[in-house]
């Protein structure tokens, strides 16, 4: 029993269908994790990539090195870190929201990436044309950068969406109770793990083709030259 | 394994959960506690010259048996009328009742396992050890409890708040209670009543179901060491009480697997 | 200092870190080429096999595939008679190589694909067989062209070894544990064991950098 | 030299790295004059203009735009290197038209036009709206207001973005090759609407072009460029009929009857 | 029909899609004939090449190279579609040059030579060495043997591709437009490398080009080629001076004067 749901193991078929409502609130959180760690990743991959940009090399130089540290160092370690040397420095969060920082943290480097390949595709004769009109430089950049960058941004951080819920089974290690680890919890009570095991594989392929092919599909519904502006 | 076929091969692949102090890896990856101390003994006894340690978390030990990954765990896991029928145990080596490791002087005054049906207040427990049965008879809902994955993470998540208390057995909760002095182990502590009982937990050798012999054999050897005053100071050294040691011998696997 | 106990098992781990990438790496390159080349064959069979693959292991996430290897896989070898119990090393190998190679596989097929039309018409008319041309004239040129996702393949499985600690494994990020398990020194071992990864990963890709010169030399003289 | 001189290079160096590309360039236009650059590719034609619409900056000299210096400002008498207010002030006075438009492609064509008087010189929204219509009519493109720049022909796109700099009001306005981009049969459709603005307004215009008939016309002046300096110049009749430099005859001959 | 060809096209038809662009072809080359294909773009000269190196299929219609059967076996006396051994066997009979080089960038010059004839016809490594060197020789690029193709120039490139083709022996040799992808000042080289080739080998040579000097005095015979079949043909002093055809007249003057 978990959740309040019991299984029944008196036969392959009924405990696989048994455990599916319960490995469904499993998949639920893995989802609430995937969300706020892709928003926290692109509100920090934004930061580090508006840090990476600044003239000053004081402050270009360290974010560089930083999202190469993040981009170098496993997840799995990130995670441990922030769960418990945190807490040593009085900051103290759910595990949850732990292991979706660290998911963050880790895609914000890559995130900051996509923010900068974005804003440089964005050919240079756009940004002379603006500074020809004499537009502010922060017009130049909400006005005719951004739009023109966003239907290229997106896509590519969609990816990385897929990615992020791919990565959400480690938080399993500090107790998110995801879909990996309610299969784990359903073995270690009923004793049975091929199963529960496979339809956490299998649901993953499902979700991630749904989600590869919304990607897709976005893709190819926004307006390549820009968001459009009347 | 069949015993004919470790002794062929030469030695025995026995795993440990980490638990201090029932049985874990040291600085210098050499194993200790109750269960790697008795275990060495049985196995010169048998006559097999090398033990394979393997060091993993305490709910890959059964799929690990299964998996066939290892011929033993030495990890003192409780015999349980619901895992006899998935893997073997051994007779009793170990018995130990319960504990709570709280924060530095028990802001919360807990002293049982029931404060938790009662109050808003969240329980750690590990991963597949047993304290997550005992909850649920206790009426524990499942949302008061916090899973962590190995007694390593005890300390911080008591200490930070994460949860109120861990709940574990009384050997557990007292090696821990050396590492950091801001847990402490409860005091006063009643041990959760069950079915009328209170808890107590009898920890034995785990083998494959299919490792009947190896598990007769290594039954005898135990049961025979269990008489010397060498057995008796693994307890003691381990922090087992006196009233443990005597009360391992009070229960026998069949009557534990007959249980409820 | 207290943290110098911390270095030599560190470094055994480290050590068993180090072989695990460098095995999976190379596993990885060779299920990247052999599905890679597949879903490009004309057999319709190899090509549906090489597609099933790729999206599975692109499809789930590594950690279930590494506990799926590993608790499940010998369970089903039992229940059809065969013995599927791989070692922790080889599970933790084999889920790396099949994970990274479906990333891979992606890269050689887009390499593949890249190389122009012309150089498989030239090969037709000087004769050579379909075999041939693949192996002498297309995956030469295409090749140079994988090497820097490759790079970035290699670090990303540096990484996730990280995770074989889950299945038992003594490597770099388990012995790390077992050691905070024992002294409750989080923020140490965890700064040292940032560290070391990041040493890695800087020292692996250099190696790459160098491996990517080295294959593309005929590149060099390119305008 | 002419004091009169709305446009005035004296001595400007600009290096890339190594490279020299303008060699203390001396250089001036007058207010109201047509001219127009020529000369070998790498000549620094483009640069010159860039550097007037400080999409460059510059290495040595000083240059003069309607008599204030373009890249320094005076301060107690001194000159400083510019701020970036100065060189916002400087660049009002001068409109540009690129080779490749550079329109925003995701702004419908009108809003390409009113963009930067809205926000840059603050006009109203209804006034900005007047005066792109009143550009679109003169580049004969009136009904096309409201499409994206990606459904027009490059010739419709590079009036459009004639349209878009006309609508600063500036004195000055640079063209660098605005057909070289184009389809041959749409060049026409171009110069055309750059002949009528020099013939009918007063806008001084400094033009680099390789349509050398189209440069005749329509020009007070010829300069012709070679490595950073200006090799020669005069009326459009002289210089293409009897140039005094044999390098000046060399490249007049190679255009006119390529290999 | 003249029954010694070495090349006979029969009625063939070629489509792509809906646009037919063989239109029942009929077309042949005689042993040791050197033939060139003149004609507007797209009139189908390198389909035929194309098609005769087996590198398009035909719709309709036979073609014949050395007596047998191109693009069908015989069977039991009845002509079935070729299997690829078939093709493979066929295909030894000629060799290709391509209008952009196509050599193997991966490979030094040597081993771009060598590579077929080691792998396809088999020969040792030093026989295949001694050929390779041997056509080198003849297109004059000895000393480049251990260069990459990146480090030649395009003339240079197109004669490893000569020599590359010739180490096959092939009887026939097909050039398709084999200098129009060079700077002019490189068409001299490679042109003195075919005309070398067309005098002193009793290969029979087909090829495509719009150098219609260096076709008068290389070709036994040249073949205008209009909307997918041959308009006329004759040796080409008779052509290039009086041809009998407007449609052909009028290409030459074109080509002779372009606009
Ligand atoms: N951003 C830059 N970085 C480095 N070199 C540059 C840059 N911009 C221009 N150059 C170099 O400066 C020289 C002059 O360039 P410029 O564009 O002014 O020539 P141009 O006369 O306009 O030639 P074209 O007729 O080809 O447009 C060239 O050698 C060019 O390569
Ligand atoms: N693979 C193809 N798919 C579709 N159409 C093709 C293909 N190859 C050639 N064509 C068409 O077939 C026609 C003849 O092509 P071909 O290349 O033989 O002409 P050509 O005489 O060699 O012309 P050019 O002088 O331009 O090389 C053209 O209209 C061309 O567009
Ligand atoms: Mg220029
Ligand atoms: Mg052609």
């Amino acid at each position: 029993m978990l959740f309040g749901i019991e299984w029944n193991t008196s036969n392959d078929w009924l405990f696989a269908a048994s455990i599916l409502p319960i490995l469904l609130r499993g998949l639920l959180v893995t989802i609430q994790a995937t969300v706020v760690g892709f928003l926290v990743a692109a509100v920090l991959g934004l930061v580090l990539a508006a840090l990476k940009a600044a003239r000053s090399p004081l402050i270009a130089w360290p974010a560089r090195a930083l999202t190469e540290f993040l981009r170098d160092t496993p997840l799995l370690v990130q995670l441990f870190f922030l769960y418990y040397v945190l807490p040593e420095y009085g900051i103290l969060l759910p595990a949850f929201l732990t292991g979706a920082l660290a998911l963050g943290v880790q895609y914000s480097a890559y995130m900051s990436e996509v923010y900068r390949a974005g804003l440089e595709s964005v050919a240079r004769g756009q940004t002379e044309a603006a500074r020809a009109l004499d537009l502010s430089p922060l017009r130049t950049f909400g006005v005719i950068i951004l739009p023109q960058a966003v239907p290229r941004i997106i896509p590519a951080l969609g990816n990385y969406l897929v990615s992020i819920m791919k990565d959400v089974p480690v938080l399993s290690v500090v107790s998110v109770l995801e879909m990996l680890k309610v299969a784990q919890i359903i073995g270690d009570r009923s004793f049975y793990y091929v199963i529960p095991l496979s339809m956490v594989g299998a649901l993953y392929l499902v979700l991630t083709l749904i989600a590869s092919a919304g990607v897709r599909y976005l893709d190819t519904r926004l307006p390549k030259r820009g968001l459009p502006l009347k | 394994a069949s015993l004919q076929q470790i002794k062929q091969r030469g030695s025995l692949r026995i795993a440990v959960a980490n638990e201090i102090p029932y049985g874990y890896m040291d600085l210098q990856g050499k194993p200790q506690g109750v269960g790697p101390d008795v275990a060495r003994h049985i196995a010169t006894q048998l006559g097999i010259p090398k033990i394979e340690w393997i060091s993993t978390t305490f709910s890959a030990l059964i799929p690990g048996l299964r998996a066939r990954r290892f011929d033993m765990v030495a990890a003192e896991m409780a015999i349980l009328p619901q895992r006899c029928g998935h893997v073997l145990f051994s007779e009793p080596n170990s018995s130990y009742g319960e504990g709570l490791l709280v924060a530095k002087g028990n802001p919360k005054e807990i002293h049982s396992f029931e404060h938790f049906a009662r109050s808003k207040d969240k329980v750690a427990i590990m991963a597949g050890a047993d304290q997550l049965e005992m909850m649920q008879a206790l009426d524990v809902p499942q949302e008061r409890m916090v899973t962590i994955s190995s007694n390593s993470d005890a300390i911080s998540t008591v200490a930070t708040g994460r949860a109120a208390a861990y709940a574990a057995t009384s050997a557990t909760i007292h090696q821990l209670v050396d590492k950091d002095d801001r847990v402490e182990a409860a005091a006063e502590f009643t041990d959760p009543v069950i079915n009328g009982e209170p808890v107590r937990s009898w920890g034995a050798f785990t083998f494959n179901l299919d490792s009947k012999e190896l598990q007769r054999a290594v039954d005898e050897e135990l049961a025979r060491f269990k008489q010397t005053d060498a057995w008796r100071q693994i307890m003691t050294r381990h922090g087992f009480s006196e009233a443990d040691a005597d009360e391992s011998f009070n229960r026998t696997r069949e009557q534990l697997c007959a249980a409820h | 200092m207290h943290w110098m106990n911390y270095i030599a098992p560190l470094l055994e781990g480290a050590w068993v870190t180090v072989q695990l990438t460098i095995i999976s790496t190379i596993g990885g390159a060779f299920f990247s080429f052999l599905f890679g080349i597949g879903r490009l064959s004309p057999n319709r069979t190899a090509r549906y096999l090489s597609v099933g693959f790729i999206e599975v292991f692109r499809g789930t996430s590594l950690l279930v595939q590494l506990f799926w290897l590993y608790f499940a896989l010998p369970l089903i070898g039992e229940a059809i008679g065969i013995n599927l119990r791989l070692p922790p090393v080889a599970a933790g190998a084999l889920a790396l190589s099949l994970n990274i190679g479906a990333y891979g596989a992606e890269v050689v097929r887009g390499a593949l694909q890249a190389v122009p039309r012309e150089q498989f018409e030239v090969a037709k008319s000087l004769d050579f067989t379909p075999r041939q041309t693949l192996w002498r004239i297309s995956l030469p040129q295409a090749i140079p062209e994988m090497m820097p996702s490759f790079g970035n393949l290699a670090v990303q499985n540096l990484k996730d070894t990280a995770l074989v600690s889950l299945i038992s494994l003594g490597d770099l990020a388990f012995k790390a544990e077992q050691i905070r398990n024992f002294t409750q020194d989080s923020t140490t071992i965890y700064s040292i064991l940032l560290l070391m990864y990041f040493g890695m990963a800087l020292v692996l890709t250099a190696i790459m950098k160098l491996l990517e010169r080295s294959v593309g030399r005929w590149r060099a003289g390119r305008a | 030299m002419n004091e009169q001189a709305i446009i005035r290079f004296e001595r400007v160096v600009k290096r890339f790295g190594d490279v020299t590309v303008l060699d203390e360039l001396d250089f001036h236009v007058d207010k109201g004059e047509k001219v127009t650059i020529i000369g070998p590719s790498g000549s620094g034609k483009s640069t010159v203009l860039r550097i007037l619409m400080t999409l460059e900056d510059i290495d040595e000299g000083v240059i003069h735009v309607a008599g204030k210096p373009l890249w320094h400002e005076e301060r107690n008498g001194t000159l400083v290197p510019a701020s970036e207010a100065h060189l916002r002030r400087m660049r009002k006075e001068m409109g540009m038209v690129f080779q490749q438009f550079n329109l925003f492609p995701h702004m419908t064509v009108r809003r390409n036009i009113t963009e930067a008087p809205v926000h840059v010189l603050k006009l109203s929204r209804h006034e900005a709206r007047q005066r792109a219509d009143e550009y679109l009519e003169l580049v004969g493109l009136s009904e096309h207001a409201d499409k994206f720049p990606s459904q027009l022909s490059g010739g419709q796109q590079q009036r459009v973005a004639i349209a878009r700099a006309l609508a600063m009001r500036p004195g000055i306005m640079l063209f660098d090759e605005p057909t070289s981009a184009l389809d041959p049969e749409l060049v026409g459709e171009v110069l055309t609407v750059i002949q009528r603005l020099a013939q009918e307004h007063d806008l001084t215009m400094l033009l680099v072009t390789h349509e050398m008939q189209f440069a005749k016309q329509i020009s007070d002046r010829i300069c012709f460029f070679d490595k950073g300096r200006v090799l020669e110049d005069g009326p459009p009749e002289q210089l293409f009929t009897e140039p005094r430099e044999a390098r000046t005859r060399e490249f007049l001959n190679a255009f006119l009857n390529p290999a």
